[in-house]
């Protein structure tokens, strides 16, 4: 037994700190009045955890190869960290306010855990732990999902979530016991020697590469995830949408390099036109959404679809411009959570129609809102044109024209979509009813801050692409 | 003569198996469902046991068989007070979901033939010998290559997640 | 810093002064000083630039260049030369009046006007691909609110599709960018240090098409051009203005300084497709405003057409048409300024911009007919007034080829110019003439002051060019000298 | 002789003076700025002439071009430049002259002819407009300014044309009168284009010099559809006088301009305008001569036919401004038939001599028709025939004069229109004897159709006026005086002597023989309109009846209208430019939509597919990894 | 002796079983049973892949014991998620589960 292992996994090790510290905290608490301060714990547990991951980087591996870290992976979890913090502090006012069958304690917990999970996958080196992590990601989440255990939406978002996911899981698992019988390992070091190209590697990939496409939600694995996005609650989804998805996309960046190289002339092609697919459809879906839940799914899936761009080739210039792109898709989407959860807990509807007018009744909301889909429409001087364009140029640099100019063309249908929301809010009159200001806790407000900040200034100071790039395999 | 048996007792397992998981996922009453899948895990318990899997067979018999169903069963009775018989199936699915078994089996077991397997030496050199119960442990809780300490470490924050999300959500309150 | 990052700067700090202000007088003191100070701004660069270019002959003065993102070479690299400070001038001068056209406006109206204007500056400075991108689309997405919320008629109809293609010519241009940068051997994006490198002629091929198509969705090029009618029609007075006036000349430039410049070659081989595409639009716009009946539709029509001239006669890649095109961005940019700001006065008392509605207005509102009178003349090429200058340069420019195709195209393309007669008549006898149609517009009230200032102002700058062109002309045609070495190298 | 160049921009100072000042400035005081400034050019034309014609013009005995002032204006390239000058030459200078005078004449006239007019400023404002640009386009050094002011005479035409801009005749009118010139135009300025390509340059002096050598070693060759480039270049210049000159088929905007006011007519439409089209082919001749004389022969029988055909129309005609217009027409096709039939040099440029003459005289008496014509319509108020009658009694100098200049454009010695009309018919005679013929029935046609004119404004029935016609003040008939004046003296001139095909001076005599001819047809058709119109009678109904079928036609002005308006109306308008729009709504803009609604309807296709169910889903899933395998395994 | 590849026929089948079970049947744990024969059939998969081939580590035979201990897990949530729907909707029939859709 050598515990030295474990003193490369602090970031791990602090989460699981911060995991134990809410459970006690949670259960002694109780229903006491001292409850109240497990929201500030949480949060502030968590921004230092999120803090302090910028600050200690280690490079190694520990358990024999089962666990890998170096400063992209550290750096990945730190994104994950980020988008986590922000779902910490809008998930607070709905946990408050919702019916008493919430507990509010658990969802911390949850997510921490299943935040647990995803390093795992991030710093896996085996395949066996990535697996685990995975479903420490998933199972879990499906609570998260089903957590408003008193809405049959919330319900059923949680039911289609367990089986699917359970059924990729499958999948996923099927693939890799056939990886296995090929190759007689589980680790990603012996495996990339290893792999050759037969039929079934290449079938065990597929079937592993299924799974992940199913978190990640690329077309035609990503037929959850609307009706999940819709039915879970909105910090659910937000969580689900971005750093869910986010970890998934780490992972298969990382496995495709680290593991598949050898297969690039497999997964290139498959990739290819899985992206291509996945943008089509994802934007051909949003358009019709009168749900912004659901809408944001959708345009979720498209976007996946843009991160494919850069992961599809496996460059060095690809992986920054992956990251750097899941960094201001997080910033944009969950600052569009964070409006969705305002309007939700004021409103209690989730409609786009509910947002006509916002800007009259609710300007800062709106201008929030319209910055997010403007973002994610990649409209300068927001973080979303630098991302879009540094992907694009990530695929172009390959010289993969074609699908650059498939997906700038699909911008445009994406960009009417979230026009839409745009007219909805700045055009559309308001309805009579919705008439009142809205008020936002501070707590969401500081989310709000921080994402528009995010945007903002993400794209502008070049800084952040910068020690991105800086950051290589 | 070993080798007979075995096979005999492989290929009525295999039959058995077969059949019982086909019964499992067509048979309309959920308690014989349930029963079938019991069957089906039995089974396999028992290849794990031709395999020299000791310790999988009797994790398989205790945990699949002693918790997971009985979790099934609970749920079943939980759930169908008018009677566990389930509907009469859809055709349109039945004949698409066949497709996909055909296919998918045709597929995996095409891309299964067609590898070439290294094996050979190791099965005669390794055949009867059962794993020592010690080599297991060590492996579970060793930190170096081909030990698993860390993966057990969070299979146990999984499955306490787990424990507590299940608990929140099957609650009443 | 720079003196031409202040253009932008000032739209920037105008952008949050209005943030922070709720007060009309205020806005309003914000907006005239601040894009007064632009003007005056453009004014003391066209100085600078003159002073420099005396004694310089680097094809871009006033340069710097500061590293933005250096994996990708990106630069914040600004510069002129004649023409881009032309277009400043231009940008400024319809800004300004814009503002005065958009006197009683409210504060986020301005607010997505400077972010206009913002792109606008930015673009016509930038030296490097990226930021000129960046800020091309910067000048596009306001168009969506300003229409969208400030317009009338089917205005989110409207804004919708101008956005949505304009968007859709973006990105063909980005997708024509990042070509340019990975095949020139992906090391500089700096459009003058890529017009020494050479780009692969396989790829000139479409990363030409791309962006030129690209550009040209902007520039009105048919058959991309639908935006231009029911865009214009439905955006509010100032905002056709700038974008007619300002806005569509983002193409055109963009054609000459990305597509012509850095791909040369393939320009030489190409640009027998996109001429006969141009020279459909300038005849087809022309036809095309014959039978409109809506004020702001035949001014859009009839800028497909004129701005189909400026395409046309930068594919004609003669130095001498290329010099007509500029002058025919800065006068048609001027001209439809001066329409559009005419429309305004006069839609904002009729309420109807029909001109079967309309007649006699001469008589009610004397000073806006007699410039629009004058507008008029100046669209359809009266001497003495810019239009002339600019379409003559052209002509003679485009009829320097020997062949046959060319000469004949320039043929077909003159015509345009009775056409144009023939509708900008038919609207002036129409609106302005005959007798007074409506009794009720005998009531009706002239121009106001502000109103008149823009008028006024843009009127003296057409009549300025029109009657001393050779200044302006000689400017261009010097800047034009890098890429005409350019395109003589085949 | 520099200072030549205030001719031209005292009238665009006194333009822009009245037109900003309009407001501030009181009718009266502006007409007399502006007629006051019109005096100035004058009087400076007269003096350039002198200085022209007797002091310096004369070099080793010919007529040099002078350019009297010249700057650049605009540079197209290394080669072509337009300038801005003064070109000082004997036509140049002959016309500076008639313009002037004319102008001036006119400016005093519409003094009284317009008092009271609303917009009494900016008519005189225009009035100097169109002085300026006419007076621009006359000293041209070059054909490209002599484009940009023949353009803006198009637009101060326009203006002028439309100034009653409440009236929708005078408003269509003045639009037919700018597109029908304006196409032309656009022959113009590609004949410019093909032109200046070729040899490089825009000078007259170039381009003219040496008998336009440059033109014929640069231009003989090109052919394009089997024509030289010079053929074709001048054949497109040839459009654009036409186009300003009137010429069939370009002919239809004149009768129409009679919508302006009438002192705007005998300006425009008599005297300076209308001739600018010959005065280019003037200028252009040795070009037409060397480069391409095919197109020489075009112009000559074109203005043959015009000539004839406007002179027919004319009888026709009730409306006495439309009578004049069409006479007009004749008559410039007149001078075109001189220029087509003239060759180079001495006498056989007699015709190019004889052209000029004609124009010369013309602008004076035609000049003086019209204003007579406007005296007698401020008088009764109206224009047609019908309505008048025995005016002769109460305007008598009106009468005195109008009799003056119908005796001089019918040819009847001694006044002017005979000597130049004489010169025309004998250069015809020289070179063309069926050109004669038509010309001389042309010059009897004249002489019928204007006494028509005579006797039915002066004589024939009295008609019943509302209000007592009276003569017009002083300030009209004066210039009336004035230019009868001019009308009976300046035939005398001995214009060869300083009008000539080369510039070099020489004599020409009057062809006694053809002037015998000409003076007959003339008296033969003044007597028939006697027999006809002196008296009121039926005898004209009986001979229209006779001829009924021509007569119509003739009336209807051969339905050339109507062609037109065809052409335009149902061909322009309803097959290009309907269907155009229309394509562009349906077909361009209906293809942008459809790429909308293509992808909603997409959109709405693949929306079952996301059915809810959980177990579609899973098999999408189970389907799509399939095939994948599948799709990878076969890659 | 027995060929691997029968093994792996049988886990392939059982898998694809599952696959069908888990598209056509109608009750939520029915679907729950069939998602139990998919990760018993890679469990066999592990099992002999690392018995037959890889001998000398317990890779497969560990992962099989690890993927039967998150198929517990996951069966617990999916049973305590089902559990829920049924308190609400009271029926665990997988066509009632459509609400959110298109």
């Amino acid at each position: 037994m050598d515990f030295s292992n474990f003193l490369m996994m602090h970031q791990e090790l602090g989460l699981l700190a911060i995991f134990l510290i809410l459970i006690v905290f949670d259960i002694f608490a109780g229903e006491t009045p001292v409850m109240k301060w497990f929201r500030p714990l949480a949060v502030f547990l968590l921004a230092v955890h999120t803090v302090a991951g910028f600050f200690v980087v280690e490079d190694g591996t520990a358990f024999g190869g089962m666990y890998v870290t170096n400063d992209l992976t550290v750096l990945m979890k730190n994104i994950l960290n980020i988008g986590t913090l922000v779902v910490f502090l809008q998930a607070g006012e709905w946990l408050r306010k919702e019916d008493k069958g919430i507990r509010e304690g658990e969802f911390y917990v949850i997510t921490a855990a299943t935040l647990f999970g995803m390093y795992l996958m991030i710093s896996a080196g085996n395949f066996m732990l990535l697996y685990i992590g995975i479903e420490t990601a998933s199972l879990p989440a499906a609570c998260l999902a089903a957590y408003k255990k008193h809405q049959e939406k919330s319900a059923e978002a949680g039911a289609k979530y367990i089986l699917m996911t359970a059924f990729s899981s499958g999948i996923m698992m099927f693939g890799l016991s056939y990886l296995y019988g090929a190759t007689g390992t589980m680790y990603f070091e012996d495996m990339q020697s290893l792999i050759t190209m037969t039929p079934m590697t290449v079938l065990g990939f597929v079937f592993f590469f299924a799974g992940l496409a199913f978190k990640i939600s690329l077309v035609p694995f990503h037929m959850w995830a609307p009706d999940v996005y819709e039915g879970s609650p909105t910090p659910t989804t937000a969580y689900l949408s971005v750093v869910s998805k986010a970890a998934a996309v780490f992972v298969l960046m990382l496995t495709l390099h680290h593991v598949f190289g050898g297969m690039e002339k497999v997964w290139y092609y498959l990739m290819w036109v899985i992206t291509v697919v996945t943008i089509v459809v994802g934007n051909l879906f949003a358009i019709r959404q009168n749900d912004i839940k659901r809408f944001f799914a959708y345009s979720s899936i498209s976007q996946a679809g843009y991160i494919m761009l850069g992961v599809l080739h496996g460059s060095e210039m690809g992986l920054s411009a992956t990251v750097y792109f899941i960094l201001v898709y997080l910033f944009s989407n969950l600052a569009a959570f964070g409006v969705i959860t305002s309007v939700e807990n004021r409103t209690g509807r989730t409609e786009i129609a509910a947002y006509n007018g916002l800007y009259k009744t609710n300007p800062k909301l709106a201008l929030v809102m319209m910055l997010a889909v403007f973002s994610l429409a990649g409209i300068p001087p927001l973080g979303g044109f630098f991302s879009k364009f540094f992907i694009f140029a990530s695929a172009a640099e390959q010289g993969d024209y074609i699908l650059v100019f498939i997906a700038t063309v699909n911008t445009v249908i994406s960009l009417y979509y979230y026009l839409r929301i745009v007219k909805a809010m700045f055009i559309n009159e308001p309805a009579a009813d919705m008439g009142e200001v809205m008020r936002t806790d501070v707590y969401n407000k500081a989310s709000l801050v921080l994402c528009v900040a995010g945007m903002l200034l993400v794209g502008v100071v070049s800084g952040v692409y910068d020690y991105i790039d800086a950051i290589g395999f | 003569m070993g080798e007979i048996a075995n096979m005999i007792v492989f290929y009525c397992m295999a039959a058995v198996i077969v059949i019982s998981s086909i019964l499992a996922v067509t048979s309309r009453r959920m308690l014989r469902a349930a029963t079938f899948l019991l069957i089906v895990l039995i089974c396999t318990a028992g290849l794990y046991l031709l395999l020299n899997y000791h310790f999988l067979a009797v994790v398989q018999l205790s945990v699949y068989a002693g918790g997971i169903l009985i979790l099934f069963i609970f749920a079943i009775l939980l759930t169908s007070a008018k009677g566990d018989r389930t509907e009469s199936q859809d055709t349109k699915r039945m004949v698409s979901g066949g497709l996909a078994l055909v296919a998918g089996i045709g597929i995996t077991v095409w891309a299964t033939l067609k590898h070439k397997f290294l094996y050979g030496d190791n099965l005669t050199i390794l055949g009867d010998q059962e794993i020592n119960m010690k080599e297991i442990g060590n492996a579970m809780i060793g930190t170096g290559k081909y030990e698993y300490l860390l993966s057990f470490e969070a299979l146990s924050v999984l499955l306490l997640t787990c424990a507590i999300g299940a608990i929140l959500i099957a609650r009443k309150r | 810093m720079n003196i031409l990052s202040v253009l932008v700067i000032i739209p920037l700090a105008m952008l949050l002064a209005l943030l922070v202000s709720r007060n009309r007088a205020y806005v309003r003191t914000v907006v005239t000083v601040g894009f007064g100070l632009v003007l005056a701004a453009a004014v003391a660069v066209a100085v600078v630039f003159l002073q420099e270019r005396a004694v310089s002959s680097e094809a871009m003065l006033l340069t710097s260049s500061t590293v933005w993102y250096a994996p990708l070479n990106i630069h914040y690299a600004v510069g002129v030369d004649g023409i881009s400070v032309l277009m400043i001038l231009l940008s400024s001068v319809v800004a300004i009046t814009g503002v005065f056209s958009a006197w009683n406006m409210e504060r986020d109206f301005f607010v997505w006007y400077c972010l206009l204007a913002i792109g606008v500056f930015g673009y016509f400075i930038s030296l490097d691909l990226f930021t000129m991108f960046l800020f091309y689309e910067v000048a596009l997405i306001p168009m969506f609110l300003l229409i969208g919320v400030w317009g009338n008629g089917k205005k989110e109809y409207a804004a919708m599709k101008l956005t949505l293609m304009l968007m859709a010519g973006s990105a063909f241009l980005l997708t024509g960018i990042l070509g340019i940068y990975f095949t020139a051997g992906g090391t500089t994006m700096n459009i003058m240090e890529l017009s020494q490198m050479s780009i692969p002629m396989n790829h000139q091929y479409w990363i030409f098409s791309l962006v030129f198509i690209g550009f040209g969705v902007l520039g009105a090029l048919f058959p991309f051009h639908t935006w231009s009618p029911d865009g214009h029609a439905a955006a509010p007075t100032s905002v056709s203005m700038l974008h007619a006036g300002v806005l569509m000349k983002l193409g055109g430039y963009g054609c000459f300084r990305v597509a012509i410049f850095l791909m040369p070659q393939a320009a030489h081989e190409l640009s027998w497709i996109f001429l006969i595409l141009t020279g459909i639009s300038v005849v087809y716009g022309a036809y095309g405003a014959v039978l409109q009946t809506d004020l702001k539709y035949i001014n859009a029509y009839s800028s497909v057409s004129h701005c189909g001239l400026v395409l046309f006669a930068i594919l004609m890649l003669s130095r001498t048409a290329m010099t007509g095109a500029v002058l025919q961005m800065l006068s048609h940019g001027l001209m439809t300024a001066l329409f559009f700001s005419l429309i305004g006065v006069i839609y904002s008392r009729t309420h109807t911009r029909d001109i079967r509605e309309m007649g006699g207005l001469m008589k009610v509102m004397p000073f806006a007919s007699v410039c629009y009178v004058v507008a008029g003349f100046a669209s359809l090429g009266l001497p003495g007034l810019s239009g002339f200058v600019s379409e003559m340069t052209i002509f003679v420019g485009s009829f320097e080829h020997t062949d046959t195709f060319r000469r004949v195209l320039t043929i077909l393309a003159t015509t345009s110019i009775v056409v144009t007669a023939v509708y900008i008549l038919r609207t002036v006898g129409k609106v302005l003439f005959g007798p007074v149609l409506n009794p009720d517009h005998l009531k009706l009230g002239d121009a106001h002051w502000y109103e008149r200032f823009s008028a006024v102002a843009l009127i003296l700058c057409i009549a300025a060019i029109g009657i001393w062109p050779s200044g302006v002309q000689h400017v261009i045609y010097e800047s034009l000298q890098p890429v005409m070495e350019q395109i003589n190298l085949f | 002789m520099g200072f030549t160049v205030y001719i031209i921009l005292v009238p665009i100072v006194m333009f822009l003076f009245l037109s900003l000042g309009s407001k501030w400035l009181k009718p009266r005081t502006a007409g007399i700025i502006g007629t006051a400034g019109m005096a100035v050019s004058t009087l400076l034309s007269y003096f350039t002439a002198y200085r022209y014609f007797f002091v310096e013009g004369q070099q080793n005995g010919v007529y040099a071009k002078i350019t009297a002032f010249t700057a650049e204006w605009l540079r197209f390239g290394d080669k072509l430049h337009i300038d801005m000058g003064v070109l000082l030459d004997p036509i140049s200078v002959m016309m500076l002259v008639v313009i002037t005078t004319v102008s001036l004449m006119v400016h005093l006239y519409s003094l009284g002819y317009m008092k009271g007019e609303v917009g009494f400023q900016r008519y005189f404002g225009l009035l100097s407009l169109f002085s300026f640009s006419m007076l621009g386009l006359v000293v041209a050094t070059n054909i490209f300014q002599m484009y940009i002011f023949w353009e803006l005479v198009g637009a101060s035409s326009y203006l002028l044309i439309g100034f009653y801009y409440t009236k929708p005749t005078a408003v269509a009118a003045s639009k037919k009168a700018f597109i029908v010139t304006r196409f032309a135009d656009l022959g113009f300025l590609i004949g410019i284009l093909i032109l200046s390509f070729n040899t490089g340059t825009f000078d007259f002096g170039l381009l003219t010099a040496d008998n336009a050598s440059l033109a014929v070693t640069t231009m003989s060759g090109g052919s394009f559809l089997g024509l030289s480039a010079a053929t074709w270049a001048m054949s497109l210049l040839f459009m654009g006088a036409a186009g300003k000159s009137a010429m069939f088929p370009l002919h239809i905007w004149l009768p129409d301009a009679m919508e302006g006011p009438t002192p705007v007519s005998a300006l425009i439409h008599a005297a300076t305008m209308v001739v600018a089209g010959v005065f280019l082919v003037a200028r252009m001749f040795p070009l037409y001569v060397f480069a391409a004389p095919d197109v020489l022969t075009l112009i000559t029988y074109v203005g043959a036919f015009t000539a004839l055909f406007a002179a027919v129309i004319a009888i026709t005609q009730t409306d006495i401004k439309r009578v004049l217009a069409f006479s007009t027409i004749s008559q410039i096709a007149y001078m075109m038939v001189a220029l087509g039939v003239s060759g180079m040099g001495g006498h056989a440029g007699e015709g190019y001599t004889a052209s000029m003459f004609h124009l010369f005289t013309h602008a004076f008496f035609k000049a003086l028709l019209f204003l007579g014509a406007g005296a007698v319509i401020h008088a009764v108020h109206s224009n047609e025939m019908e309505n008048m009658g025995g005016l002769r009694k109460y305007m008598p100098v009106t009468h005195i004069t109008f009799l003056i200049a119908c005796l001089a454009i019918s040819g009847i010695p001694p006044f002017s229109g005979f000597f130049s009309k004489d010169e025309i018919l004998s250069a015809a005679f020289q070179h063309d004897k069926f050109i004669f013929a038509v010309l001389w029935v042309v010059a009897g046609l004249t002489a019928f159709y204007m006494f028509r004119l005579y006797y039915r404004i002066f004589w024939g029935a009295e008609r019943r006026y509302d209000k007592h016609p009276h003569e017009a003040p002083a300030v009209m008939y004066v210039p009336l005086i004035v230019l009868a004046a001019l009308t009976c003296v300046c035939g005398m001139l001995p214009f060869s002597k300083f009008v000539s095909s080369d510039g070099a001076p020489f004599s020409a005599g009057i062809n006694w023989g053809i002037a015998s001819a000409s003076v007959l047809v003339g008296i033969a058709g003044i007597a028939v309109a006697t027999w006809f119109y002196k008296k009121a009678s039926d005898r004209p109904a009986r001979a229209a009846a006779k001829w009924a079928g021509f007569w119509d036609a003739a009336s209807h002005k051969f339905y050339m209208d109507e062609v037109w308006q065809f052409v335009t109306k149902k061909i322009i308008f309803r097959c290009v430019s309907r269907p155009i729009a229309w394509f562009d709504r349906h077909v361009i803009d209906g293809t942008m939509n459809a790429l909308g609604t293509m992808t909603e309807k997409a959109s709405e296709t693949i929306e079952p597919v996301q059915s809810g169910k959980v177990q579609t889903y899973a098999l999408v899933f189970v389907f799509s990894v399939l095939i994948i395998t599948v799709g990878v395994f076969l890659l | 002796m027995i060929p691997m590849e029968h093994y792996l026929i049988v886990s392939s089948i059982m898998f694809f079983v599952g696959v069908y079970g888990f598209i056509t049947r109608k009750n939520l744990l029915a679907v729950l049973i069939s998602i139990e024969l998919i990760l018993n059939s890679v469990e066999i998969n592990f099992s002999v892949f690392n018995r037959y081939l890889y001998p000398e580590h317990m890779e497969g035979m560990f992962f099989s014991l690890f993927g039967i201990a998150i198929s517990a897990a996951e069966t617990a949530v999916a049973i305590a998620i089902i559990i829920n729907v049924y308190r609400l909707a009271n029926n665990i029939d997988v066509r009632h589960i459509d609400k959110l859709k298109h």
